[in-house]
């Protein structure tokens, strides 16, 4: 698609102008916890008093909404020339989920793309100072959209863990984002105890986040909001909140 | 419904970025029918909108697109007929009409894997130009 | 796409008529282990004597050659009259990675269809017992090509953990494959010493292949093929294989 | 580079297909240069297969469809020149195009989200049959 050739790509900066920092979780890599990270970014936002919001891309494996404990076709958001996210644990709350529910959603690139610009377009954000973004794993549509079409808006939070798996597959994606001048908010290190990932942070020259141990607990918490915030994991994701709040 | 006023801006926009100054004759509109667009909330947002940005339009014309869906595993093509499906299902295509692919399956093999061949949803099928002068 | 309009899909099938079962290891989660199991998978058929191939799908992070420890660039496919696989510690073996070596691969939805059709209508596999297949999280193209190109052939394997994520997201690749009327080899329950999973292939009438523990140190031991088959793990792959060969 | 054999199965298998027992006028086969085909194996192995299916078709011609990519990040259009491309690039392309997203960036703005325009691959341009008699 030519920049221009989409109505849809024309209103996209507007609706995003009230967004100071547009924060995409990625990861190459499957399972490494970008879901996990950019939820609880986003809710350890909202404890602190920043206006966040939460935008599940991950189209065909939402999953924002099971960390928040919500049933997503339970919530809907205000029609007003456009879609104003509903609120949830104070967070402005986006997710393809809310209109899927539980369904499949097997969406072939094509369909990422066309969901993509279509929400996007369609969402009155208002005013952010951060809005977190989850993404799939891969390197494809979701990603591409992101990189394409925000070149200059976003600003891309990486999350490994020390896995060879997960290194190799990082190590791609900021090739990608370096020679596609992206300004990187950080690396994070997760399910680790010692600071491997931090020689690769240094490779790239980007910010060290440090690392999350590995929780085992952390799986029985999820969908429940007072156990996560009282968990030692949000200590962690508090630390990493205020390290890319103060830099 | 009426988040329709979202989809005129980005029509709006379109029409100033092409028309660069020239008046615009006339704007043919597509509505596929998968999305059930309100013509008349998109029509009224439209012209609110050309209004506000100076844009005179001569006519506006709406066209509605038949919603054709091609099974890509088995081949089969159908027309699925909007007003028979569930207000919920209608409602949420309506928002992102890939919505579909929860909802929709090919009525001979059971695969969610279609194409929506057309009627997805609103594109701009023709725009004419006075050239002749501002 | 029609069936039948594009001239690559008219030949695979007769590139796949010798391998007597294609079994591609699934789940919309990420991180769960699809890698890990379906490259050990093919390790222990071959172990076993049994004629298997190994095709990694996951374009846009291909993973099984860091299991396999080989440098992808390395090898080589042969050509006559078309490519046939390396064999690589046994096991006929196709991944995207020999052409592209460690440079990341970006792939949108129209250009993994693309890769796909391509590498299938090219590669002759010959007689084999099994042909593994890693696929990538999410439900996209490459799930879908799948599905959609080898309905009536494939015999998907499919991996979830006891996590609320990974369940949930399992139980929607299952409906799908559910209606879409796939012969669904079998459940296995990864990085989990319970049998949660149980409920759920009783759910869904598939059988449980049972559950692998989670092996601390398995992370250690990928590419280095000696300490992957002397590991526990390994053992719990040869207990699955076998169920698999022995229905 | 002797794999355009499983190519040129592809495509007698789709003519025969399309012809349905009548015989072939004329054949034209579009080669698109990002795949560096071999243009004397492809036709040596589609005669072969062909001869071997009692296929006759009158006349096969083959035409180089040029490489335009376009980058959808900035738009940017451009049409590399295959002859300068390192001779393992080239290989990597000539077996999976695809691979062109890992060896490729856009000139101006180092994108890799690029479209293939023209120029990816084999493709049938255009198939006349004689429908005269068989
Ligand atoms: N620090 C951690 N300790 C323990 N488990 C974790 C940790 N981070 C993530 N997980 C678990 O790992 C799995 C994958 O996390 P998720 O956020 O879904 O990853 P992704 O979105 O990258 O696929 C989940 O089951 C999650 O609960
Ligand atoms: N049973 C297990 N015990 C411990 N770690 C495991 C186990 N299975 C997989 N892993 C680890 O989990 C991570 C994801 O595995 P992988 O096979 O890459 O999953 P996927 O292909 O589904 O993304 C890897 O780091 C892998 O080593
Ligand atoms: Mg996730
Ligand atoms: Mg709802
Ligand atoms: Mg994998
Ligand atoms: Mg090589
Ligand atoms: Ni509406
Ligand atoms: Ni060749
Ligand atoms: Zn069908
Ligand atoms: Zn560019």
């Amino acid at each position: 698609m030519n920049p221009g050739s989409d109505p849809r790509l024309l209103v996209i900066p507007q609706r995003l102008s009230g967004v100071k920092h547009i924060i995409p979780v990625m990861s190459s890599k499957g399972g490494v916890g970008k879901t996990l990270l950019s939820t609880l970014l986003a809710l350890a936002g909202a404890d602190k008093k920043l206006k966040v919001g939460l935008l599940d891309l991950d189209f065909t494996n939402p999953s924002t909404h099971i960390v928040l404990g919500i049933d997503p076709s339970s919530i809907q958001p205000v029609e007003e020339k456009g879609v104003i996210p509903p609120i949830i644990h104070g967070i402005k709350y986006m997710t393809l989920a809310m209109y899927t529910g539980e369904n499949p959603t097997p969406l072939r690139g094509n369909a990422i793309n066309d969901a993509f610009l279509e929400i996007l377009a369609i969402t009155r954000w208002g005013e952010l100072d951060y809005l977190f973004i989850d993404t799939p794993p891969g390197l494809s549509d979701a990603q591409l959209n992101l990189l394409t079409y925000l070149p200059s808006r976003i600003e891309p939070l990486i999350v490994a863990t020390p896995s060879p798996l997960a290194i190799i597959s990082v190590e791609k994606l900021l090739r990608v984002l370096i020679e596609g001048k992206y300004r990187i908010i950080g690396l994070v290190e997760n399910m680790s105890n010692n600071r491997k990932l931090l020689m690769i942070a240094q490779k790239y020259n980007i910010r060290y986040l440090g690392p999350i141990p590995y929780f085992k607990e952390i799986d029985n918490l999820i969908g429940n909001l007072e156990a996560l915030r009282s968990s030692q994991f949000y200590g962690k994701i508090i630390d990493i909140l205020e390290k890319i709040i103060y830099v | 419904m009426v988040h329709e006023w979202a989809l005129a801006e980005a029509i709006a926009e379109y029409v100033e970025q092409q028309a660069k100054g020239r008046p615009v004759k006339k704007l043919v509109i597509s509505l596929g029918v998968l999305q059930s667009i309100d013509r008349e909330i998109l029509d009224f947002a439209l012209k609110n909108i050309l209004e506000d940005r100076n844009l005179r339009i001569g006519s506006i014309e709406y066209v509605d697109e038949e919603v054709v869906l091609r099974c890509k595993r088995c081949g089969y093509e159908w027309k699925p007929s909007m007003d028979e499906v569930d207000e919920s299902v209608r409602e949420a295509i309506h928002f992102v009409p890939e919505a579909v692919y929860s909802y929709f399956k090919c009525p001979r093999c059971g695969s969610r894997d279609f194409e929506i061949v057309s009627g997805r949803g609103i594109s701009i099928k023709e725009m004419i130009f006075d050239e002749s002068g501002k």
